[in-house]
């Protein structure tokens, strides 16, 4: 075997042939899973195959249908609501927990407050929330409210929140999905400190660079069955998507397809302003994928918000084939074939306690009978389209959208979007959360798309993505386009370098 | 009713077959332990005499808390329902008094038709105060209360407006106390309204989108939804709701006066929640409100036909009952 | 010749229902009266919905300055201390109506009663005299003291007799909660001769259930207060309405007149008046018909 | 007020200044509109006695209102407070009038305990029955608004309770008509709970998690707060406050009745939502609140010291200024 540090460590929890049933259904059968002392263990899976609930039963958020826990050796049965904190297990979920009313500070000691003669010692809790943040990197006031944090800043004060705890393990459920790549290495720094105190990590991602970067083994799980754990230096990127695949995965990119030159414009902005958005003017052509990058907190999802009429704009037009749409009113924007998908799946994509058909038709009800009348199985025929098209696997159809798993609360994010067949469709962090089959599967959704004459913005923090798909890429930063690169240009480095403001050039 | 509540509610909602089945069943299910109680109680309560005078009187609850269930569902709340039948009504009468129509049916007809203007005019204004003048809808329709009870105070002169016409009110009076087929004309109002409240509410496309203001107003903006329309929509069809309770009111007693309707939006918003909708929005359930209303006037018949009970207590175990009801729905639910 | 200025505080229950509206309508009638005659008189007139804001009006208006306050308190009781304060600072109280528990000197100057004891006890005694062996149903009002008092009377009236009280339940004063309990009524007895409901407002309701259910057995209905709609059925000669117990909301007028004549006449008023609870009859009703009362 | 509410509020929620300042201070600012209003109706109205005797008879709402911040904060609702008045008062008249104890300070003293411990009790009762009982609280504590009023009705046997032994009147009349330093008792009681109040809720951890709870319950019980005690205590928060305002409206007016009370719960809760609190729960205003008690017994003030407003219409106007005074506030607050 291979000498990793935590090889032959002893194994501090594990679960033994769990498995796990909602209502009857079925999602885990009968898992091994051991996480040895001073380990980063990568669970690895597509979506859907079980790795939250894993986790969420590994840290006593449910309860195993049949099989039994072991910590430190010894058959437990672990309390539920997180006091399994008491055992110093702590989980980052998937879906932030925190309170949108209370400040940043407020949130990370909830629950534990720190008080002096029975009064809640402010001073001292501030002070302790901005260390834990430096320590992160983030810039995050601690007094500001969490309602008021962007989403990436809500993930950073889950993570603050996880690692402040005396945790002698920790649980992340995808807690990379939202952060930049810079956020990402102070997280990576933490751990790896943390790990050398001999902290163990269980680490669920779909960035396979990552798991190959930070993890000393990896375990598999397909359609929730237990697959294959192996040291994370005998395997590579290939092999890993191939396990949890089940099958070989040819390239993640479809080709480009560059349209022609002389191709209508569909969506035309030209000096568009908001509050934080200044004299932003692009175009968009029919067939044209265009990609926005640029820092977290540029703009690019103001911007776009503003475009689709979420937002009040200060200044600006937008106009699609020429005609004017009008200011903030997404019913109008809609109409004329503009479509967003939010990134905030949770509090502004998805009604979290309606099932599947109710979000999926949401924004097209129009097309399911007339005069206002919804026909049922027009409704079911769309909602069975939609699953085969976006590869959506739910094992109970009758789910709310709040029980599916993350990845597939994307797909359905996105499936709705589509439903209302517009021109214009721009997409917010679109692969956020999912699994690498059906990255690809969505890279070639969208590419035919514009094959088929629709016009493509994608906004994405993840560099390989905007490059992979994008024929021109627009880079803001601090609230304006300062460049739009096209062909040869569109490289990591030259990106890098007008989001960091060591170059600028004026819209082409 | 259950089937069809089932049928509607499962595939607008799509939760697990067996959870949605108790829950939708809970409130009929507390129904069908009152009457037992009462047949226990009073041999009188379980004829068909007593349970549609029970039926019929709970119309005006009834048909106000389906309008109720729109409201809530999309996440608002109106109290201004009681006070407004009190003003509906006064103006519904003085319209008929003026004697501005000769001919009677022409009259009643004209009378009709500008009570459900008037009532949809009210519940305009309650929309428009709470989703333009975005105030909080628990205090924008606790001003609307006021302004409609002085309004009608004012009308009245602090006493009773009563229908003088009495070949008016000789055509009229069938209304309440008629019958067709048998049986009662309230309680075919009630039938006709649910049903097309269960209708637009399940399977139309306005219906829908009320759930989804009321579940999260945010996703609702996201997708194109008009939210603000769709709430003040959401109102107006309470205040046609209460127009139509007006209608059936007026022709039963002939008048109305300041104190008409007062604390009538208590009983209705109780009307919703027993029937299973909860206050804090994203769901309906008609046929479930239509039950609590029923519920509701039961538990003060049983009270009234039982002979144990001093009059005095008669109000705390009205509110013991409303909780043994509720818990009774509950540990059905949970049971699942 | 100028007249000394002299100010009025009336202090009303908020017009509720049918009776406290009438009280409203004399009140400002009377007022309008009095202020004519009067050029230095003021009459101030308000209104409130229970004794806690109407202890809040009496403290208003003293706040503004008054020599005399005419006061029919919501419930008397909870109103003593209310109007201590004031008649400590030496303004003359007239209390109508509704008395508390201690009703002397020390809380009120002049007391107009209205005497709902009589009126329960009128209804008793006309309903034993009638049909000595009648069964009634009583529809009550709202549980406040005033109700118990026309209870208490009711049953002295009915002492002795073989009139028997089948049930009593609170019908609020108010038509639709009274329409509700008669038709209950009617579901559990399946014999009920007369119906005792002592106000107008509920008779209403308590006729509109007799007549749906079709019910013959019911001989008459006694209700009180003498609202024009019941007198001009007793003057009409209607069966089921043949008499009507006379507690007159004008009597916050005849108080009001006594206070002022306090001031501008020569004697001094004090003392106790009652106003008796007179039985309107078909040979009497028409000096009690004011067809422009809202009551 | 204002500076210290800031204050408070800042540093416990921080948010940015302009944000905060005007949220902060909007119900300051309908407050002082509806002074110069009241100045401009009659110049007796700014005199010191005149507001003097606003801010004392607000005492009750007040306090009450204090309560349900805790409650609304917690996400709950509670609509028994007006009842409860009506309830504990009559059983602390009740025992006084007992003669339970001869010396009259020791009896009262005696009384105010138990008056403490009733109202505690009734909170306690409304919070299991939400809690445990998992009924909405709406619900739930309408059900126990009928109870305390039926169980009050029957105490009183439908008549009033009146404190008897003229002793101890005199003894405990100072409790309302006297005062401390020349500011009369009630004033001194609404501040002392209020600083209490706004001590507990932004400077103890009991605080934090209600504001937690009410917020989001699901993220309270995952940081292991136990959200049922939580929202309990908040109930009997609640209770206490109740008979803390009893303790002062029974020497105010020595007696009560079954019609004790009536509707002050919705006066309460509007007291809270003027004051500033969201009745979705996860932030509460204490001094708003008191602000927010105050501008409604102003509102009647004002009708009755003006002289040209139809005492008809005096419900009407006074909901249409409740809407204003709304629409003020949230003007002020959006223009930052
Ligand atoms: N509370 C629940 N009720 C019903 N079904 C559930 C619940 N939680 C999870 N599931 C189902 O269990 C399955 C596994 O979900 P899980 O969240 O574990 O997947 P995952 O591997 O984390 O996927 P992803 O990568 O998309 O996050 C899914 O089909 C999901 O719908
Ligand atoms: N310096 C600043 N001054 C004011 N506001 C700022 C500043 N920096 C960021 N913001 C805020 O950040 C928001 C821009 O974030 P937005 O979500 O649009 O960016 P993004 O590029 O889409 O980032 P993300 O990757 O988080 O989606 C604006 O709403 C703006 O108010
Ligand atoms: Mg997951
Ligand atoms: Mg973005």
């Amino acid at each position: 075997m291979n000498p990793d540090v935590a090889d032959g460590a002893p194994v501090v929890l594990a679960a033994r042939r769990v498995s796990k049933s909602f209502n009857g259904v079925q999602v885990l059968f009968s898992v091994n899973f051991e996480l040895r002392a001073g380990e980063i263990h990568a669970l690895m899976g597509e979506n859907g195959a079980g790795k939250s609930t894993l986790v969420k039963i590994l840290s006593g958020f449910e309860q195993p249908t049949s099989g039994e826990i072991l910590l430190d050796g010894q058959p437990i049965k672990l309390p539920p609501n997180g006091q399994a904190e008491a055992l110093g297990i702590v989980i980052i979920h998937q879906e932030f927990n925190l309170a949108e009313h209370l400040t940043v500070s407020e949130s990370l000691f909830l629950g534990r407050e720190v008080t002096r003669f029975g009064v809640l010692d402010r001073k001292f809790m501030r002070a302790e929330t901005r260390r834990v943040l430096d320590q992160l990197g983030s810039h995050v006031d601690e007094n500001a409210l969490i309602s008021s944090l962007s989403i990436a800043d809500k993930q950073m004060v889950e993570i603050a929140k996880a690692i402040s705890r005396d945790a002698r393990i920790i649980f992340m459920d995808e807690p990379t999905a939202v952060l930049s790549r810079e956020e990402t290495n102070y997280l990576f720094r933490q751990v790896r400190k943390l790990r050398e105190r001999g902290t163990s990590f269980v680490f669920v991602s779909h960035k396979l660079d990552e798991v190959m970067e930070l993890t000393d083994r990896v375990t598999v799980l397909r359609d929730g069955q237990w697959v294959k754990t192996a040291p994370t230096s005998i395997l590579d990127g290939e092999s890993i998507a191939q396990l949890m695949v089940g099958r070989e995965l040819s390239s993640l990119y479809p080709a480009k397809q560059e349209p022609s030159v002389d191709e209508d414009v569909m969506l035309s902005v030209t000096g568009l302003s908001t509050h934080y958005v200044q004299d932003a003017s692009f175009d968009v052509r029919k067939g044209e994928i265009l990609g926005f990058s640029g820092l977290i907190g540029s703009g690019r999802t103001e911007l776009m918000e503003a475009v689709a009429g979420l937002r009040s704009r200060t200044a600006g037009e937008v106009s699609v084939r020429g005609t004017p749409v009008p200011a903030g009113d997404v019913h109008a924007a809609n109409r004329v074939g503009i479509a967003y998908m939010t990134k905030d799946r949770k509090h502004k994509g998805l009604l979290l306690n309606s099932g599947m058909t109710a979000n999926l038709t949401l924004q097209s009800l129009d097309r399911h009978g007339d005069h206002g009348y919804l026909s049922p199985k027009s409704e079911a025929a769309a909602l069975e389209r939609a699953r085969r098209r976006f590869d959506i696997r739910v094992r109970d159809g009758r789910v709310v959208a709040g029980r599916m798993s993350g990845g597939n609360q994307q797909k359905l994010l996105l499936a709705k979007v589509m439903e209302t067949e517009p021109d214009v469709i721009i997409i917010d962090e679109p692969t956020r959360g999912i699994d690498v089959g059906t990255k690809q599967q969505i890279y070639h959704f969208i590419s035919a798309l514009a094959r088929d004459g629709k016009s493509i913005i994608v906004v994405s923090s993840e560099m390989p993505e905007i490059i992979g798909l994008c024929t021109r890429v627009a880079v803001m930063r601090e609230g304006r386009i300062v460049g739009i690169l096209e062909g040869e240009e569109i490289s990591e480095q030259e990106i890098m370098r007008y989001s960091a403001g060591l170059k600028k050039k004026t819209a082409a | 009713m259950t089937a069809s509540e089932d049928a509607a509610e499962t595939s607008a909602r799509g939760r697990t077959w067996r959870d949605i089945d108790l829950r939708a069943v809970a409130p009929f299910a507390a129904l069908a332990l009152l009457l037992i109680v009462g047949a226990l109680v009073n041999p009188n309560f379980i004829g068909l005499n007593n349970l549609a005078n029970v039926a019929t009187r709970s119309a005006f609850i009834a048909i106000i808390a389906v309008g109720a269930t729109f409201v809530i569902s999309s996440g608002d709340l109106d109290l201004s329902v009681g006070s407004m039948v009190a003003f509906v009504a006064s103006i519904m009468i003085l319209f008929m008094n003026s004697g501005a129509i000769a001919d009677p049916s022409l009259m009643l007809a004209a009378a009709v038709a500008l009570t459900i203007i008037i009532g949809a005019g009210c519940g305009l204004a309650n929309g428009l105060i709470t989703t333009v003048g975005k105030i909080e809808p628990f205090i924008a329709t606790l001003g609307t209360m006021g302004i409609y009870r002085g309004l009608t105070t004012w009308l009245s002169q602090g006493g009773a407006i009563t229908l003088r016409e009495p070949e008016l009110q000789a055509l009229y009076r069938p209304a309440y106390f008629g019958s067709i087929l048998g049986v009662p004309v309230p309680i075919v109002v009630i039938l006709a309204v649910t049903i097309v409240a269960a209708f637009v509410l399940y399977r139309t496309r306005y219906g829908r989108h009320v759930v989804a203001v009321g579940s999260n107003s945010d996703v609702a903006r996201y997708s194109g939804i008009p939210v603000n329309r769709v709430r003040t929509i959401a109102f107006v069809i309470q205040g046609v709701c209460v127009a139509i309770a007006v209608l059936l009111y007026v022709p039963r007693l002939g008048s109305t006066s300041a104190t008409t309707g007062i604390l009538w939006e208590l009983q209705a918003i109780t009307a919703v929640v027993v029937g299973g909708t909860a206050l804090k929005g994203g769901a309906g359930r008609v046929w479930g409100t239509i039950c609590g209303a029923f519920i509701l006037e039961l538990v003060g018949n049983i009270m009234l036909l039982s002979n144990f009970i001093s009059e005095y207590l008669i109000g705390a175990i009205q509110g013991a009952i409303i909780i043994i009801a509720m818990l009774v729905q509950r540990s059905l639910v949970r049971k699942s | 010749q100028e007249e000394k200025k002299v100010t009025i505080g009336v202090s009303i229950p908020a017009a509720s229902h049918g009776w406290t509206a009438g009280v409203i309508y004399h009140a400002e009638r009377v007022a309008k009266q009095l202020m004519e005659s009067h050029p230095g008189l003021n009459v101030v007139v308000k209104t409130s919905p229970d004794p806690a804001s109407q202890a809040n009006a009496v403290q208003d208006l003293a706040t503004q300055g008054i020599d005399a306050l005419v006061i029919l308190p919501t419930d008397p009781d909870p109103l003593v201390n209310a109007i201590k304060e004031i008649k400590g600072n030496g303004t003359f109280v007239a209390l109508v109506d509704r008395a508390p528990s201690v009703n002397d000197g020390t809380v009120r100057d002049l007391y107009v009663a209205g005497n709902n004891f009589a009126l329960g006890e009128v209804a008793g005694q006309y309903i034993k005299e009638t049909t000595p062996e009648a069964e009634v149903v009583v529809i009550r009002g709202m549980p406040i003291p005033i109700d118990q008092e026309r209870q208490n009377g009711f049953d002295k009236g009915i002492e002795g007799s073989g009139v028997k009280v089948l049930d009593r339940q609170y019908g609020n004063w108010n038509r639709d909660d009274a329409f509700k309990v008669m038709q209950d009524y009617l579901t559990k007895y399946q014999k009920i001769d007369v119906v005792w409901c002592q106000d107008d407002d509920m008779a209403v309701g308590v006729l509109q259930a007799i007549e749906q259910a079709g019910r013959t057995d019911i001989q008459y209905v006694v209700a009180g207060a003498g609202s024009k709609d019941m007198i001009k059925k007793v003057m009409d000669g209607d069966k089921m309405i043949p008499v009507d117990v006379l507690y007159p909301p004008a009597m916050v007028g005849t108080a009001l007149e006594m206070a002022a004549a306090h001031f501008y006449g020569q004697v001094p008023v004090r003392g106790v008046y009652t106003i008796d609870a007179t039985l309107v009859t078909k040979d009497n009703a028409k000096d009690f018909y004011f067809p422009d009362s809202p009551f």
